[in-house]
């Protein structure tokens, strides 16, 4: 097993500006906030951003500036309301975003996952989004090539980074997540880099006494870095709860055009810290 | 009527749709239909499958929060069950039920979850569709819930179709049956023209007033009838799994 | 929850004849051997089975008169060489077997198991195995409606039961697998109807105090028996380990025309035990 | 040489076959393949992954059985990864060594483990092609093991493909590298018409040797040699990682 144990600083630099990016957990649910931190000090810039049901992980690098477009199947912040970024830098332009539906794009993590090229769902076939991702490329209609059956071909994702939060790793990279697992380790599989950020790096006997408990394989991963509360203000299951009204906080901050405030308080003030 | 009561007149509504053995799963932003669920789980459904957006089956819900994904409402899960597996569910036709919200929603029961306006150039950016293209087509029973009836989200004709409804194009897959349970009342589509109807009222409004509040001509179900009421002890279940009242912000 | 506790007796007869039947495990490991040997003391007849690498279990039912085809990426003993009555029974005639690829026949659970008519699957291009399964009707070529790539699609595999042992179960089918699963997940989402069986019937409560341990949640099974060292001679993971020198008599046995007698002592006589 | 030096010879020559990062995957009936992946694991390669047939990621062995499968065999593993999703990784093209059997190999390079005789009138019924058709043509290498150098092995012509080799129609896809290693030396396809030739003999064999039993013209590289043999530690290594000699039940 190879070590890839590595500071949060050199991590967030296998992010390349314009990379394709995904990031674990979901919605307010172990979303790798101290990673994307660092990306926002590091100005990275015009980063493509794809996930299922992301909230203030994709918001925050979208406020800061890091962003060209999204993809995703919702993004807000659930009974807080629209995700104040993503809402004012769409609907100024600054921001592309243009699907809108979870199945393709779990799908499309999911055929890269498995090493092919497109993967077919059924459903989607009288909605107006797949007009829009015929465009885009990213679904067509076709046939089964047995039943004849109508389905739609997803095209796999294949991010240049996937972000994941996790509860305990190696070293190595070997990554242990308790509780829900959303898409994190099918996104693990699909992406071409993966950084893991952990609450705590452990030795790997701990693996070795309870394989069953390992999520994600140390080869899988390219980067490990031990970030103790690295979700916050979003949960990691077992160790702490969503922080509603830093969560609450942020909003206002956007709407109160307020956000560089924020940034400097919570993000760049970090610097060195 | 106060929020709570009509968060709960709602919640009860949504739990009927709701049959033993059903394998039911909720998404995001849906405190409505994890407490509907639940309170079918406890009451007339004891055998149905609970699957969570949060992943866990069949969990006691003992309290709910801002996030329908928040780990702390899967307490008891006997399992774990991701989305991505829910949704395999649903290709195989084995999730039979799912609750879907709407910003807005025509009498064909097309639903828009994207974009008011224009696509091109949006008046509101809409947060996504998230599972509705998806699973509105292939799920046997959806239950649409909307906590604002009236003409600006039961409009003549969706801004942009994310789940389709029965009109469309590849109608030959809308073999599900669809309800929609409002603030107002519940509406189907069971009439031979697959158009929405009134099936019930719920207590205190009428069907005047529910066809007033709707953007286009609502049809009223031959069988129409005041919605059943939850009694106190329903109400009481309710309570106890959402002690903070999370249920009303949905009518934020 | 439904209850779905049931007996070994109830469960076999879930099994028609003629149905496609898989079995959980991977060669002598964890296979449902006493549910089988139900099959055999009910005289099962004409059966379809399908695994990716079965072994004893497999064999038994052959050598029992209860299997008219076999589709498997691999069929043997391992070390301990041929699996006597398929070798037999497939030179004869009497039964057919015609595929023999792993890949094709997991994916074909998979495909089934995510509700879609086919899935596809890079490799396989060269091998002669493809004419066999293209002529019949379980694999054919295709283009990928994106990148144009060559690749195999594979017809979905639902078999009518999967039948699967595990180390804990409750009454309503939640299932707990120790150690490797192998694709007894996928099976137990792909087949229509799931008999668990399992060594020890524990209390919901086990379940409800570590989720994450459980391998098949309650809504995919369809009746569930305790059956202690129901996967005997085969192994069950931190339970017992494979008994190869019972292994080599049931070789024994078949090689010397006394697998009559084998099936009297080691399954008939077990009737009403 | 009696048959466990033969098979340490065949251990070492295969564990040579993978370089440090690779990772690597056996499948079933495979004492030799586990040997020498955990042989390289534990000499040159400490960061290779070994990914096991049972399923185990990086176990210590200290002893193998006759299942190849037998969980026993993933004693210390630092996690579980299921043969399905190492066929994925394979598709993926992140797969880097495979090693495969085979009862009969042409030079160039097809393998068949499905019938000897016809498919319609088998005179042996094989026990299945396993992995061969679908990772020899994707895997970067594929290391076939026999124990087995004779002409009834290595034939003029396969009775029947089940794993392609590069003289096949989709050669396009055959960018692998292939490595043979029998009793008798290491053979591989390192020339530009892809066919088998001998690139080393193992100590007590020869050139002469390894062409006599083999049924068709066999070339030799330009840099043939002795293969390397192992060195006393190596033999003890690989004797305390088998205790039992299961590694002899190969040459049954």
């Amino acid at each position: 097993m190879k070590k890839v144990l590595s500071s949060l600083s050199d991590a967030a630099k296998l992010v390349k500006d314009g990379d394709v990016v995904t990031t674990g957990g979901a919605s307010f649910n172990r979303a790798p906030m101290e990673l994307l931190r660092e990306l926002i000090r590091q100005g990275r810039r015009e980063l493509v951003l794809i996930d299922r049901e992301p909230a203030i992980d994709f918001d925050i690098l979208i406020g800061a500036g890091c962003v060209a477009r999204v993809r995703a199947g919702l993004l807000a912040f659930e009974l807080l309301g629209f995700a104040p970024n993503f809402r004012k830098k769409t609907e100024s332009g600054e921001v592309i975003t243009k699907e809108g539906a979870c199945q393709p794009i779990m799908t499309g993590f999911r055929a890269a996952a498995m090493g092919i090229p497109s993967l077919t769902v059924r459903g989607m076939l009288g909605s107006d989004l797949l007009a829009i991702t015929e465009t885009l490329g990213s679904q067509r209609e076709v046939e089964d090539p047995f039943t004849g059956e109508k389905l739609i071909a997803v095209r796999a994702i294949e991010p240049d980074v996937a972000i994941i939060h996790v509860h305990e790793a190696d070293e190595h990279g070997n990554s242990r997540i308790e509780g829900p697992h959303y898409e994190d380790v099918t996104k693990a599989k699909a992406a071409k880099t993966v950084i893991v950020t952990a609450e705590k790096i452990v030795a790997t006997d701990e693996f070795r006494k309870n394989p069953a408990a390992t999520s994600i394989p140390h080869f899988l991963v390219d980067a490990v870095v031990e970030a103790p509360d690295g979700a916050y203000p979003c949960s990691c299951f077992n160790r702490y709860d969503v922080d509603y009204d830093h969560i609450r906080e942020y909003i206002a901050a956007v709407n109160n055009d307020r956000f560089g405030e924020y940034l400097d308080e919570h993000v760049y003030k970090r610097i060195g810290a | 009527m106060n929020r709570t009561a009509i968060a709960d007149q709602m919640i009860y509504a949504m739990s009927r749709e709701i049959q033993d053995n059903d394998t039911v799963l909720h998404g995001i932003s849906s405190p409505l239909p994890i407490l509907a669920m639940s309170l079918a789980r406890r009451t007339h459904a004891p055998d149905m499958a609970y699957v969570s957006g949060a992943e866990g089956v069949d969990p006691d819900i003992d309290r709910i929060y801002l996030s329908s994904f928040d780990p702390r409402q899967n307490r008891n899960a006997v399992g774990y069950f991701g989305l991505q597996e829910a949704f395999d569910l649903a290709q195989q036709g084995r999730l039979k039920v799912m609750f879907l919200g709407a910003a807005q929603i025509d009498r064909h029961g097309n639903t828009n979850l994207t974009v008011i306006g224009s696509i091109e150039k949006p008046k509101v950016q809409l947060p996504g569709g998230a599972a509705s293209a998806f699973l509105m087509p292939i799920t046997p029973k959806v239950v649409i819930w909307t906590t604002r009836h009236s003409n600006r989200t039961f409009v003549e004709e969706v801004d942009f179709v994310t789940g389709q409804g029965y009109n469309h194009r590849s109608e030959e897959q809308m073999k599900n049956e669809m309800t929609i349970v409002s603030n107002l009342g519940v509406m189907n589509f069971r009439n031979p023209d697959r158009v929405m109807q009134i099936q019930s009222y719920h207590p205190g409004h009428s069907i005047e007033e529910i066809r007033e509040k709707t953007g286009f001509e609502l049809r009223v179900a031959d069988d129409v009838s005041e919605t059943a009421a939850p009694g106190p002890e329903i109400i009481d279940l309710i309570r106890s799994m959402d002690p903070d009242e999370i249920r009303v912000s949905e009518f934020g």
